[in-house]
């Protein structure tokens, strides 16, 4: 266990340096950062001096370690754009985006197997059919276009729900909440769908189809064979056995919630990392940019770890294999 | 048998006909439905230059005073009726989305392809080789899954618009929208494509045909392949309607088909700017579009799968 | 009198397909009394795991009981409702699937599996519950039962999972048992052994039990009667001494002879020539008519009797017997 | 820091909760301004960027010596009234304010006007190329200050409308003497705090999320201006759709860059309404005469815009008046030339001669030896300028009119600009605003010869040391006729050359509540202190 664990950080560590060798490559092609940085009235000498002295005149593989050197001692840098630490700025919009993510984690993932659940179970009735058929519409959209129409309709037309920001937010030992104001509460619901729908979507139809798998499986006709309600057989029986390979690609939908941000709030206008990156890619605020894949790729490799956990936890025949395998 | 059907000519269309698939097609409206919807828009986007009254792609037939006439109502200044109205840039929105689709589902099918090929020759591999062959591709497959799609194809498109010399940048874009969607799609048919042929390779008829001194490729090919299709049909199926969704979606993050030349998501990307103004036709008729081509598709899909399934029968 | 535990009549199970109709059990009728084992018999689809389902209400849909009966203990079971039914399935009947390791459900430790069968059926504390469902591993012979009883069905060997199978199908102390392939899975050693339990536990708890197989071994080890199905008719029923011994009905004959347990005496196995007609394309006579060696004008021409128990033994409109070759006529 | 961060925020939570009580949450509060635009300041650091946001900001809190009001006229901010000395061209003497306040209670005085300037010229500053002129600043008593400068320089005035005073003892006191060097390593106290004269102060900010001013009672001008907006809240929302939609659903109370097409939607809403004015920027295409042979060309050998009649000719296929019909729907003015009307040098003559005629262009063409016309590809921006892109696009068609094929490649500022900097564009798009007012600044940038310290911005490739003489001449010309002769010479020039091809000045539209009146302002910086609330 121990020895899969540190396996698995290692080749952790790998991906990251993978994903930053990518990154650094590719922040050469976004754009001039120095032309941003100086004025309409910079002359050619100032742009000279600038990109030497951030180092830009390098080759990228010299920024990447130089990148390196400085992150392992905890130094982002500065972001050209805000000229104040990357770490700070992060920390600062990390919240945002962190809150989003988890309402719509949790619609989709609760939404997700509950609907998944009832058609699988009403496999052949109208209602079940109709959810099926209405789902699809919500991957069938670009997520942008979705967001645009609800602030269209609920907050042009209806001007129920705010179209922009967090509303007010409160402060608690550095991470700024949204869930303790009603107008905060308010601002997450369009963004939350908006980022949720499609995941809902896919766990939805993930879970069916699993569903409708194990209700096919021995057991479940064996449990039926042994007079079981229904109720039993579905939550306790096979639920459980469906939410074992759901739970990996949960995991990885879960994640990718999180890179899907970035449309979400842009469109929302959301305060969060999304922002933040869509902006550094404006700008060439190649600081930021580093700092955002990276940790955009921690927390995949970390959401991946804690999914493989919960496998561990969920199916008792791992614990077995695993320990027992000698890996 | 009747001796009608034997006759080579009709036997296998009688055949595919009555096959269980084609007979589960017949019980299935909404098969039907999506079905005909699809055909009538892909058949639409091939015969565009035919059908479109315009080319929206020439800029030289353009007349910019033509911009923002709403659907079937002469222009006011030019007189000109379109019956779907037109865009900002007076381009005729019929013929717009006709040629748009044509972008957007070349690069659905060559990203599905892509992926599929990719997919399909790694998930062989895999399953049949294992190994340390199948440690390094489901290794990258995993990183691949950590990685999220979206920023894998910003990634590939930063560099790519790098590295591409300028004058094929106007084209550039479209291979490299297929590169960004067929690399971040393949890992799940490589994944299902995988445990089938681990499945399969244990069967008798596998272990026979390399008994009697069979090629490793032609077994994969001959034998385990086609029993692997199913799946990949129907993940190809719902990977193209995802792949024409991500491409409207890179486009909103200006990673799409140049607005000269677009595709139904630089269409949407560029009518939702119109949204509040009240040319509603521009982001309206192109939307409908892409929803009715990406629902039928997944509907077609889901169809497919359950009656590939003769489980779930 | 005292009524049998289970009573077919005239069961017809059909399957509408957009072939037509199918009738995978047709027109099946037999009993099976308390302390008795019925061993059903045939090729696969001649329709014995499907009467076994139709019995105890499991039926996949779009397959349903269109005709017929079926009593348990007299009382008709065939037109309750899902829910009166449910509340029948564990408690008066239960059931043994063929896989062990995929009838039980790899999530829950045996225990659970045992307890909420138990609670679901018997009005008992947890704790109850617990000492049953220990009561029950140890009945069928799992070693150290408390200890194990926390255990996943993973960590039990293939016989001992058959095991716990019947334990569990056992725990809410039904009266009757459908044992469907119980010991198809298994290796031949294991068996015996759970054919032995089988036996065991229907004397001592005078349970009647409907073994489906198609393994004429397994029938002659363990079964007081057979019935024997083709094409889903039945062909033969009898005690199953006579059966073995003098088949009536062609098919058993071959079916016989095609088993080296049952045809020791012979030299060579025989075979039958040609295969199970497809249900949907069945004959137009007897539905053996076209493999059988000795079949006739009459017996292409017209479907045979149907046979209920005691009036005959085998559906044959020439049933084989010591004299049966004189039989045939002009 | 992080404590006096969090600190700060808190409170601004309950500040604003608690205006938030009394007034609910979409009727907003008659005093408080919700303002939001597409983007952010940079930095609070008033000498750090030279940027348009960044300096509205900083006007709300910061002053200048002289300011523009809201029609784009000078005003006296900080210093009363300014004048060259009349012995000596070379020396502007300033009369300061007195009794003049900083936030924290300071004086303000000669002492940090010199202090100001010194540190605008710093290394680090991106304000010093409008103070290369100056030669030295000097404190004469505590209330007067003088410039001077290297030659005459009559436009001095103009290059200090955005040069804000900060108090010297606030900025030796934390550590903020040195302008915000973006690779310093460390950011500084100035970055993220402020302590000006302006009439509104910072209560709290987060970048690219909000920030709060609220009402300078001590403000010098409480008296002078009409100061009904109390506080301030601004948002930067990128998405124009969601930025209107927040203006539509009365989420804020105004905002600027309303896209063009939602204008009708704004002012047609009942309590809304769309204010309207020329702003000081020019749009227009420059093409690469200098190269040999062009990068992305289909002819080979020589440079089709090497010659001028296919430059006119180009210039002459656009047709400005669709582009302002459709791409902008009336909301710009067709330009013939690259000035602003509000610039020295201007006139409506040069501004009228843009000419749209297909038949004669083709003409042209032809006598240029293109009469089957080539291919070529332009560079365009998509997040710069009003419609950009589109106005690209429409340019596109336009010269495929008279046989110029035109591969449109539309790109993001930040990888557009580089390639005009760079040399590596062919054919591009440009704006440009002029903060002096005077045709000295688009010369200097566009028209002369690429150098290291002018024609930075020159992408065409054009060179005339004629021309550049008379450019270099402009910056110490004090007889002002003279000087305006040679700004017609040099105009003249570029007129006939056909350097650059006009399509149109900006017009800026300012979406508001009816509540809220100001004028637009040319520069596109709203200051507050000037609006009234009803």
């Amino acid at each position: 266990m121990l020895a899969y664990i540190i396996r698995r950080i290692i080749q952790s560590i790998i991906v990251l340096l993978a994903v930053g060798f990518v990154a650094f490559a590719m922040f050469n092609f976004v754009g001039d950062p120095v032309d941003n940085m100086l004025g309409q009235e910079r002359t050619q000498a100032d742009i000279e001096r600038l990109r030497e002295q951030l180092g830009l005149d390098k080759p990228f593989i010299v920024q990447y370690w130089h990148f390196l050197e400085q992150a392992a001692q905890g130094n982002f840098g500065l972001s050209y754009r805000q000229g104040r630490p990357v770490a700070d700025i992060i920390s600062e919009r990390l919240p945002a985006t962190l809150e989003l993510a988890f309402v719509s984690g949790l619609l989709a993932l609760f939404g997700g197997i509950a609907l998944g659940i009832f058609t699988a179970i009403r496999r052949r009735g109208i209602s079940a059919n109709v959810i099926m058929t209405l789902s699809l519409i919500g991957v069938s959209l670009p997520t942008f276009l979705i967001g645009v129409i609800l602030i269209y309709v609920f907050s042009v037309e209806l001007g129920w729900l705010p179209s922009f920001g967090r509303g007010e937010v409160v402060d608690i030992g550095g991470w700024s909440t949204g869930f303790l104001t009603v107008s905060g509460l308010k601002a997450m619901v369009l963004p939350a769908i908006t980022l949720g729908l499609y995941q809902m979507t896919l766990i939805m139809r993930l879970v069916r189809t699993e569903m409708l798998e194990v209700l096919r499986m021995d057991y479940i006709r064996f449990a039926r064979a042994r007079g079981l309600r229904e109720k039993s057989i579905n939550f306790r029986h096979a639920l459980k056995n469906t939410l074992v390979p759901v739970i990996t690609i949960t995991g990885l939908q879960l994640g990718s919630i999180i890179a899907f941000a970035i449309i979400t709030e842009t469109v929302f206008q959301w305060p969060g990392v999304g922002l933040l990156f869509i902006n550094a890619v404006q700008f060439v605020d190649i600081p930021i940019m580093a700092a955002y894949l990276m940790m955009i790729s921690v927390m995949f490799v970390g959401i991946n770890l804690i999914v493989d956990m919960l496998y561990f936890a969920i199916d008792p025949r791992l614990r077995v294999d695993r320990s027992s395998g000698g890996h | 048998m009747t001796t009608s059907s034997n006759s080579p000519n009709t036997s296998r269309l009688s055949r595919a006909w009555n096959s269980d698939l084609a007979w589960s097609f017949r019980q299935t409206p909404v098969a039907m439905v999506s079905a005909f919807v699809v055909s009538i828009l892909i058949l639409g986007a091939i015969l565009a230059p035919l059908l479109a009254p315009y080319n929206p792609f020439d800029p030289a037939t353009l007349n910019l005073m033509n911009g923002f006439t709403p659907p079937s109502q002469p222009n006011a200044f030019t007189g000109d009726v379109f019956v779907l109205g037109t865009d900002d840039q007076g381009r005729d929105v019929l013929s717009t989305i006709l040629y748009g689709m044509r972008i957007s589902l070349f690069v659905g099918f060559a990203a599905v392809f892509l992926a599929m090929l990719l997919g399909v020759t790694l998930g062989l591999m895999a399953g049949y080789i294992g190994g340390w062959v199948e440690t390094i591709i489901m290794r990258i497959a995993d990183i691949q899954l950590t990685f999220p799609s979206i920023l894998v194809a910003m990634l590939i498109f930063g560099i790519a618009k790098g590295v591409t010399p300028p004058e094929y940048r106007d084209q550039m874009a479209i291979w490299v929208l297929i590169l960004a969607i067929g690399l971040s799609d393949w890992v799940q048919f490589a994944r299902v494509v995988r445990g089938a042929t681990l499945v399969e390779k244990n069967k008798e008829y596998v272990q026979a045909a390399r008994l009697i001194g069979r090629s490793q490729f032609s077994i994969m090919l001959r034998h385990i392949l086609p029993n692997v299709l199913n799946p990949v049909l129907v993940i190809a199926t719902i990977s193209l309607a995802l792949a024409i969704i991500a491409e409207a979606t890179l486009s909103f993050l200006g990673v799409g088909a140049p607005p000269t030349k677009p595709s139904l998501g630089t269409l949407i990307r560029i009518g939702q700017e119109f949204m509040f103004s009240g040319e509603w036709w521009i982001l309206f008729f192109p939307a409908a579009t892409l929803l009715a081509l990406a629902l039928s598709i997944n509907l077609l899909g889901d169809w497919l799968r359950d009656a590939l399934n003769p489980r779930l029968r | 009198m005292q009524h049998p535990i289970l009573s077919v009549r005239n069961l017809v199970v059909e399957i509408p397909t957009r072939h037509g109709i199918l009738r995978p059990v047709d027109q099946v009728s037999y009993d099976i009394h308390a302390g008795e084992i019925l061993g059903v018999v045939g090729e696969s689809g001649a329709g014995k795991s499907m009467t076994g389902n139709a019995v105890i209400g499991l039926l996949d849909r779009p397959a349903r009981i269109t005709s017929g009966e079926i009593l348990l203990s007299g009382e008709p079971i065939h037109n309750k409702r899902p829910d009166e039914l449910r509340r029948l399935r564990g408690k008066t009947m239960g059931m043994i699937f063929q896989d062990p390791l995929t009838s039980l459900n790899p999530l829950l430790t045996v225990g659970e599996q045992l307890t909420e069968t138990i609670q679901e059926h018997l009005n008992v504390s947890n704790a109850e519950a617990q000492d049953r469902a220990v009561a029950a591993l140890e009945e069928v012979g799992i070693p150290a039962a408390r200890a194990r009883i926390n255990s996943y069905p993973h960590e039990f060997s293939g016989g001992m999972r058959q095991r716990v199978v019947i334990a569990l199908a056992l725990c809410a102390e039904p009266d009757l048992i459908i044992a469907d392939e119980p010991t198809t899975a298994l290796d031949v050693s294991v068996q015996a052994q759970i054919i032995a339990l089988l036996k065991r536990l229907c004397r001592e708890r005078g349970v009647a039990v409907m073994l489906v197989t198609h393994d004429m071994g397994v029938i002659a080890e363990a079964a007081d009667r057979v019935a024997v199905m083709y094409a889903g008719r039945l062909a033969e029923l009898g005690p199953v001494r006579d059966v073995l011994t003098t088949a009536r009905h062609p098919y058993t004959s071959g079916l016989m002879a095609s088993t080296p347990l049952a045809s020791q005496g012979q030299k060579r196995l025989r075979q039958i020539p040609g295969s199970m007609p497809r249900l949907g394309n069945l004959p137009q006579g007897c539905a053996f008519s076209p493999r059988c060696e000795f079949a006739q004008d009459k017996c292409r021409a017209n479907p045979t009797p149907h046979i209920q128990d005691g009036d005959g033994r085998a559906a044959c409109w020439f049933p084989l017997s010591a004299n049966s070759e004189q039989e045939v006529d002009a | 820091m992080l404590k006096q961060n969090s600190k700060r925020r808190l409170t601004s939570v309950l500040m604003l909760s608690a205006a938030m009580v009394v007034t609910g949450f979409t009727a907003a509060q008659a005093d408080t301004l919700r303002w939001a635009r597409a983007g952010d300041s940079l930095t609070l650091d008033p000498h750090a960027q030279n940027e348009g946001p960044t300096h509205t900001l900083a006007h709300q809190i910061y002053e200048p010596l002289i300011i523009r009001d809201m029609s784009g006229a000078f005003q006296a901010a900080l210093a009363t009234d300014w004048a060259p000395k009349a012995d000596n061209p070379n020396v502007w003497v300033f009369n300061l304010r007195q009794g003049v306040k900083y936030h924290d209670g300071a004086d303000f005085t000669s002492e940090d006007v010199v202090f100001s300037i010194n540190r605008a010229m710093s290394e680090n500053s991106n304000m010093k190329e409008l103070l290369s002129s100056i030669k030295e600043v000097r404190a004469v008593g505590d209330y007067q200050v003088e410039f001077e400068t290297n030659g005459p320089n009559p436009i001095l005035p103009s290059n200090l409308t955005n040069l804000f005073m900060m108090d010297k003892g606030w900025a030796e006191a934390n550590n903020a003497v040195d302008v915000q060097d973006v690779e310093g390593g460390e950011t500084t106290y100035a970055a993220t705090n402020t302590n000006g004269t302006g009439a509104y102060r910072l209560v709290s900010r987060e970048p690219d999320v909000k920030t709060v001013l609220t009402i300078n009672e001590d403000y010098w001008g409480r008296n002078d201006f009409p100061m009904d907006v109390t506080d301030i809240v601004y948002t930067p929302i990128q998405n124009a759709a969601t930025r209107v939609a927040a203006l539509l659903s009365g989420e804020v109370d105004f905002i600027q860059d309303v896209p063009v097409q939602d204008l009708n939607r704004v002012s047609s809403t009942d309590g809304l309404a769309v204010k309207t004015a020329p702003q000081n920027r020019v749009i227009f295409l420059g093409m690469n005469m200098g190269a040999a042979d062009l990068k992305n060309d289909n002819v080979e050998g020589k440079n089709p815009l090497a010659d001028v009649r296919v430059r006119r000719a180009m210039s002459m296929a656009i047709n400005r008046d669709a582009i302002k019909q459709v791409v902008m729907r009336g909301q710009s003015q067709p330009a013939g030339m690259i000035a602003p009307p509000f610039v020295n040098g201007w006139t409506a003559d040069m501004d009228a001669s843009s000419k749209t005629d297909v038949a004669a262009a083709k003409a042209l063409m032809a006598e240029a030896g293109y009469a089957d016309g080539f291919s070529i590809q332009l560079d365009c921006p998509n997040d710069r300028y009003i419609n950009d892109e589109a106005i690209c696009q429409a340019a596109v068609g336009m010269l495929a009119q008279i046989g110029v094929q035109v591969n449109l490649d539309a790109k993001p500022k930040a990888q557009h600009f580089p390639l005009i900097t760079n040399d590596q564009t062919d054919f591009y798009m440009l704006g440009w605003g002029v903060p002096t007012y005077d045709s000295e600044y688009i010369f200097n940038f566009l028209v002369h010869t690429r150098g290291s310290d002018r024609g930075s911005w020159n992408g065409t490739g054009f060179t005339n040391t004629d021309v550049d003489a008379q450019i270099v001449s402009l910056a110490s010309e004090t007889d002002l006729a003279k000087r305006n002769a040679t700004i017609q010479s040099i105009w003249n020039v570029v007129q006939d050359e056909q350097l650059y091809i006009p399509i149109h000045h900006q017009v800026l539209n300012w979406g508001m509540s009816e509540k809220v009146g100001t004028d637009v302002s040319p520069e596109d910086d709203p200051k507050f202190k000037f609006f009234t609330m009803n």
